[in-house]
């Protein structure tokens, strides 16, 4: 519970060994790549899970060669049975979740470079922060193991809703041991989680450097920060409510089951428990969840374009005051996702209002996003081109919203594709763009290597287009019906639609391939890459201040003192046309 | 409707015991045989609404009945086991397994005997995935789909018991899985026949076991190559 | 390591010359002392919503605890809890003040407390074993669902309490043999009273409001 | 880069509400009388969504055109008026697509979950069980009978739990695999679950609506049109949730009386 000493936190010798220097290393920068590593896995398993499940959507009587070899009950002869569909759906959507838009714009991104931005030498509790990465570590391996159990993964999604999720066995395959080490999975990852906010936000609050105030901080490192207090609170709920679930599942509880449920022919022996109080428990997790995704995004985008605008970004105190309304008001909004679960119709529309109002301050940042490109001199690196396709994809996921947040529409378009193209592009697609973007823009002071630009392009590009390509038509499909996690389709107005989930496939085929360039780069660069110069995009905050990569201590023994906001960029009558946050000179401001 | 009857009968018979004991040289020659029927007012069985599987409710010309209480002419009661359950046991396990056909989202047969560690293929004859759901307890549950095309589930079951076997995916599939001790069984027919061959010369207890209602024995004692007669009144209720 | 470092370290501000002054004044230790307690308090709200919402929806709610001997022996153990608290505020006091041998003291004055607490709940958990409750049956013939709901929620509260204790333990070990100083026996003691302030809510939550007229 | 980019922004977004304008895919009929409020707020949403997104892509699409000018010696500008107006007017005018589409949105809502179905609604039970609907019809008597889960056994039929010996009101209920009603009257569903949460969703009457195992949800509407639709389960329940259907029969009402007096004699 306890840092039991400081001084062995602050000391400053790097350690030698190799254990302590690459796995079980203090160095917020080490833990940083780690959590990226991780999440750069776990991206992998879950895309390939999509492509799987897209394969078998499209054409589901193809033998998937090689699918029996991982699943033999699961996939016999290679032809996916129904429930094995929904075990890769589970864990896809779990692994893309908690693992990969949790870990990779907030963990990653936050632990290599908060730290630096606020000048601090390492983050509050290194210890801490080493636990929180291999806490997170265990329960990815935990999830993973679910592969490898007998009945398979669990069939339950991942929203886990009760009673499916809740009464074991007789719900179906998958939901006995699989089910088991998800909720535990989860319930050790809300730890490693709580582990980590408590540490970003005392490092924020606590470490800054001389000159580094509140408002002089970077926007990825407020949009980190706000991260961490909804982190700090929506975790808090989600452990209790896997404990919850674990007692239903393992000592004989009945918090999630009601009485009097006959499933596989045996009445359950439970009572009394709430259905929907999984729903609300899980959704006031759940929603401040997807903030979690997108909010670190959001501030990486802000802190990236001005740098390529070469212009400061438009309404910087609305930006970060639009990060905080979303964070305040994504407590407010759970019941949306509940509007036909059966609570009270009454609180739909109380549900429904602050949903609506959250499209304020996301239309603000939009808008102020869009309004900083205006007259900027641009250049067009793929960090710059991957944050001005995070805006136009957060537009298209951000206007399917106002369908959503409507109870009288969400009677029509609730759980249907509708549905996955909205969150897909608002939080998935965005959030990715978003870690593109701070990989290509990072990368260089990460390894002290450029990565292609001209592969980066490319990869942008063929990611663009294909991501409209997949998501865009799952609106019309949403519009006309289709009910999403259906492992095949077989009513008759769905048959109907298959010709346009053969073109969803094929176009997730073709971008997931297209990844394999980004994946390239990443590998090539890192050891062939042109020597990265300290500051090679001539940005203004203080990870530019020292070197690439930057030494153990981030700044090599020198205290920064900040004098400048992060914003001073296009500044006249300077020899550059931005000024360093570390640099002394008086700005004049026409 | 009928023929269908007599489909599953002759599968049952056929697989379930008179091919079994044919195959072997018979360990004796006596035989019981007898008829099962009711007393009171069986239950009506309902109809079976395929409709959301159209692929099978095409394959009935005639809506499928439920076959939990299955009656023929003259108060004659089908799909009961006659089995011996004390007494010779017979011979082991047969290496020839036996069938069990999903077909037009039925089980056929809809009760099917065999033996402790014989050989059980189950085969998927529908255009659809059906999913065999074995509700055992004494022996190792399990819960798989199949899908259109997919090779037989090829199992077996090391220890005797009664189980019921359910379709999730289609709630109205049910059927049952009789592994027994013994060699000698028969199911009854639509007539409510059955027939026991080959028994040894020795004292028998002869149980009937019907799904719904409780099991009933009577004591057989067959000398030389006798021809034994057994006879079993099952009474039923409306409700 | 340079000087201010080492005041970063232990000194009071926690803030050397080379660093923005924390917002709050206090050390990252208590800061983040606070912010547990925070996310605590929400993990225990939620457990007691569950509680509410479970109560609420069930329209035989029996109330099975007794004047006496639940009642009294929860009113003993909220006493001893409220008074281990003013112990720690001892302790706090008298570390803060640099009289260590009085706060070892008062520190052991509230591990003693503390354990009795401990041992007072789990005496009566032992008590309802006896009469059959259990996490999925009520012996009263009421909701099976209360054994679970109150379990749970004592449960976690005493878990909270023996790791509380044995935080302490550690603490006053290490602060007697100066490995830790009277910063680490504040930042324990506002865990204490955070816990001593989640009974205030249990205890008429799970017990008064179910007890049996 | 830029005017690239604007293109394949222009391009995409074109496309994109093209195929929106042109009901490429879209909702079908509509034959409930609580659906015309719905669609007309879906048609509402649409446009005023759509001009926001056509605005938005199209917009961002012009400026980084712009920004990509390789004019010597052009300097950066910034927005005219600074953050303050785009402030402004996302809150004024998102406030007011707001505004507008709570107030005429909850009527469309509250006409099909605020308001209790009229007295001579004819009630139908519904059991969604993995993975089939039953409807049950409470038979010439009028009454329904009791239910006991105990008594479920779907091999004989009994899905609900009736308990026919006991229970004579349950005698006569008409247990049934499709939802057939008759045109132009009230139809009041109560939705049970049997083992995990299902949905009933039918497209044409614009209405969904979860079952939630341990309460008895009502949900109620009237069909206008005659003919059949699909009912599909949209709440995650299992393996063979994508199989989960039924069909929903609208008839003529001396047609559905027919087959109500035709189905009470089996």
């Amino acid at each position: 519970m306890h840092e039991t000493s400081e001084h062995a936190v602050h000391q400053h010798a790097p350690p030698t060994s190799f254990i302590r220097k690459h796995i079980f290393s203090l160095d917020h920068k080490v833990i940083g790549k780690q959590y990226y590593g991780l999440a750069l896995l776990a991206v992998f398993i879950g895309m390939v899970l999509s492509w799987l499940m897209r394969i078998h959507l499209a054409w589901p009587t193809w033998p998937i060669p090689g699918l029996d070899k991982l699943s033999a009950v699961g996939a016999p002869a290679g032809v996916m049975t129904p429930e094995y569909y929904l075990s890769l759906m589970t864990m896809h959507g779990t692994i893309m979740v908690f693992f990969v838009l949790t870990n990779a714009p907030f963990a990653a991104f936050g632990n290599y470079f908060l730290p630096i931005q606020i000048g601090a030498e390492d983050m509050a509790f290194p210890r801490f922060n080493m636990m929180s990465f291999w806490t997170t570590f265990t329960a990815f391996l935990v999830m993973i193991a679910a592969f490898f159990v007998t009945d398979g993964p669990p069939i339950s999604g991942w929203t886990a809703y009760a009673p499916l999720s809740a009464v074991g066995k007789d719900a179906g395959p998958g939901l006995a041991m699989g089910q088991n080490l998800w909720a535990i999975s989860i319930a050790i990852f809300c730890i490693g989680s709580l582990l980590g906010a408590l540490n970003f936000i005392a490092t924020t609050l606590d470490l800054r450097t001389k000159g580094m105030s509140l408002s002089r901080m970077p926007y990825s490192t407020w949009a980190w920060f706000v991260t961490a207090v909804i982190s700090l609170l929506a975790f808090a709920v989600l452990l209790p409510a896997c404990i919850l679930l674990i007692l239903d599942r393992t000592a004989g509880t009945s918090f999630f089951i009601p009485s009097g449920l006959v499933l596989s022919d045996r009445l359950q022996p439970h009572a009394g428990g709430s259905v929907l109080l999984w729903q609300h428990l899980f959704w006031f997790f759940g929603h401040p969840e997807v903030y979690i995704a997108i909010l670190p995004s959001i501030g990486i985008v802000c802190h990236i374009l001005p740098v390529f605008a070469r212009k400061p970004l438009l309404g910087p105190r609305a930006t970060i005051g639009c990060m905080i309304a979303i964070g305040f008001l994504s407590y407010m909004v759970w019941g949306h996702h509940m509007f036909v679960s059966g609570m009270n119709p009454f609180s739909a529309n109380l549900f429904s209002v602050p949903t609506l109002i959250i499209t304020i301050p996301a239309t603000i940042l939009t808008l102020l996003l869009i309004g900083t490109v205006y007259g900027a001199k641009m250049r067009f690196t793929t960090p710059a081109l991957f944050c001005l396709g995070f805006i136009s994809v957060f537009i298209s996921g951000g206007i399917s919203g106002f369908f959503l947040a409507q109870p009288s529409l969400d009677t029509y378009l609730h759980a249907t594709y509708f549905v996955v193209a909205h969150f897909h592009f608002v939080m998935a697609v965005a959030s990715i763009f978003g870690v593109f973007a701070a990989t290509y823009f990072w990368f260089p002071k990460m390894y002290g290597r450029m990565m292609s630009d001209t592969l980066g392009k490319w990869h942008f590009w063929l990611t663009f287009i294909g991501v409209y390509c997949i998501f865009m038509p799952m609106h019309y499909l949403g519009l006309a019906g289709n009910v999403r996690r259906y492992s095949a389709f077989v009513d008759d107005y769905l048959i109907a639609l298959i010709p346009v989930h053969k073109f969803i496939t094929i176009a997730a085929l073709a971008t997931g391939a297209a990844q394999l360039i980004f994946l390239f780069n990443l590998i090539w660069s890192r050891f062939r890459g042109p020597i990265a110069p300290d500051n090679p995009w001539e940005g203004t905050s203080l990870e530019w201040s020292t070197t690439s990569p930057p030494p153990f201590d981030n700044f090599g023994g020198r205290h920064m003192v900040v004098y400048q906001g992060p914003n001073e960029y296009g500044v006249e009558g300077t020899a550059n046309d931005y000024v360093m946050q570390t640099s002394p000179e008086k700005i004049v401001t026409g | 409707m009928r023929s269908r009857y007599f489909t599953a009968l002759a599968v049952a018979v056929l697989l379930g015991s008179g091919m079994l004991v044919f195959a072997k040289p018979p360990a004796g020659s006596g035989s019981i045989t007898g008829k099962v029927t009711y007393t009171g007012t069986p239950p009506k069985m309902k109809p079976i609404d395929m409709s959301k599987e159209p692929s099978c409710a095409k394959q009935h010309a005639t809506p499928v009945l439920t076959e939990n209480v299955a009656t023929g002419p003259g108060n004659a009661l089908q799909w009961v086991v006659v089995y011996i359950s004390a007494g010779d046991q017979g011979s082991t396990a047969p290496s020839q397994a036996v069938r069990y056909d999903q077909k037009g989202c039925q089980y056929l047969p809809h009760v099917l005997p065999m033996q402790v560690d014989q050989g059980l293929q189950i085969y998927n004859d529908d255009q659809t995935s059906h999913n065999i759901h074995p509700l055992s307890k004494i022996n190792a549950e399990w819960n798989k789909s199949q899908p259109p095309g997919s090779p037989a589930i090829d199992t077996k079951y090391d220890k005797p018991e009664f189980i019921p076997v359910k379709c999730n995916i289609h709630p109205w599939m049910h059927g049952y899985f009789i592994v027994l001790n013994t060699s000698h069984y028969a199911v009854s027919g639509e007539d409510g026949s059955f027939d026991i061959k080959g028994l040894p010369p020795g004292k028998y207890t002869v149980t009937a076991w019907q799904e719904q209602y409780p099991a009933q024995s009577q004591e057989v004692t067959i000398s030389g190559s006798e021809a034994k007669t057994a006879n079993f009144v099952f009474k039923v209720l409306p409700y | 390591m340079s000087e201010s470092e080492m005041a970063l370290s232990a000194g009071q501000s926690g803030h050397g010359a080379f660093m923005e002054p924390s917002p709050y004044g206090i050390q990252s230790k208590k800061l983040t002392m606070w912010l547990f307690i925070i996310s605590d308090a929400v993990t225990f709200g939620a457990i007691l919503m569950v509680f509410s919402y479970l109560r609420a929806g069930t329209p035989n709610w029996n109330a099975p605890f007794r004047f006496s001997p639940s009642i009294i022996n929860g009113m003993v153990m909220t006493f001893v809890l409220l008074t281990s608290s003013l112990t720690m505020l001892g302790a706090v006091e008298a570390a803060k003040a640099g009289r260590k041998a009085a706060s070892l003291k008062w520190l052991g004055g509230t591990v003693l407390l503390g354990t009795l607490f401990a041992v007072l709940h789990i005496r009566e958990w032992f008590h309802m074993f006896d009469e059959g409750w259990r996490l999925f049956q009520n012996p009263t013939g009421g909701p099976v669902i209360f054994g679970a709901a109150f379990f749970s929620i004592t449960g976690l509260h005493l878990m909270h309490v023996i790791s509380g204790v044995i935080a302490l333990i550690v603490i006053a070990i290490g602060y007697s043999t100066d490995w830790l100083d009277a910063n680490h026996v504040e930042t324990t003691g506002l865990y204490w009273h955070f816990v001593d302030l989640v009974w205030m809510f249990v205890f008429p939550l799970v017990y008064l409001m179910n007890a049996s007229r | 880069m830029g005017k690239l980019f604007a293109a394949v922004v222009f391009v995409i977004t074109l496309i994109s509400v093209a195929i929106f304008v042109m009901h490429t895919w879209w909702l079908p009929i509509d034959i409930s009388t609580t659906g015309p409020a719905v669609d007309r707020q879906m048609n509402d949403t649409m446009i005023g969504t759509g001009i926001l997104f056509l605005a938005g892509q199209l917009v961002l699409g012009v400026f980084v055109w712009g920004s990509s000018s390789r004019k010597s010696g052009r300097k950066i500008r910034i927005f005219p008026g600074g953050a303050t107006p785009l402030v402004t007017a996302a809150i004024i005018l998102v406030g007011l697509e707001i505004l507008t589409l709570t107030f005429v949105g909850s009527k469309a809502w509250g006409a099909i979950y605020l308001t209790p179905p009229a007295a001579n609604s004819l009630r139908v039970d519904v059991q969604a069980e993995q993975f089939a609907f039953y409807f049950r019809y409470p038979g010439p008597d009028g009454q329904f009978g009791g239910l006991h889960p105990d008594k479920i056994d779907d091999g004989s039929g009994n899905y609900f739990g009736l308990d026919p010996a006991n229970d004579i009101a349950a005698r006569d209920d008409i247990v049934v695999g499709s939802l057939v009603v008759p045109v132009n009257r009230p139809v009041e569903l109560t939705l049970h679950s049997k083992d995990v949460g299902h949905s009933f969703y039918v497209r044409e009457l614009r209405v969904q609506q979860d079952f939630v195992p341990g309460l008895d949800i009502p949900l109620h509407f009237t069909a206008t049109q005659t003919g059949k639709f699909e009912i599909v389960c949209t709440q995650l329940c299992g393996l063979g949730h994508y199989n989960m259907k039924a069909y929903l029969e609208v008839m003529p009402e001396d047609q559905w009386e027919q087959w109500l007096k035709s189905q009470a004699g089996q």
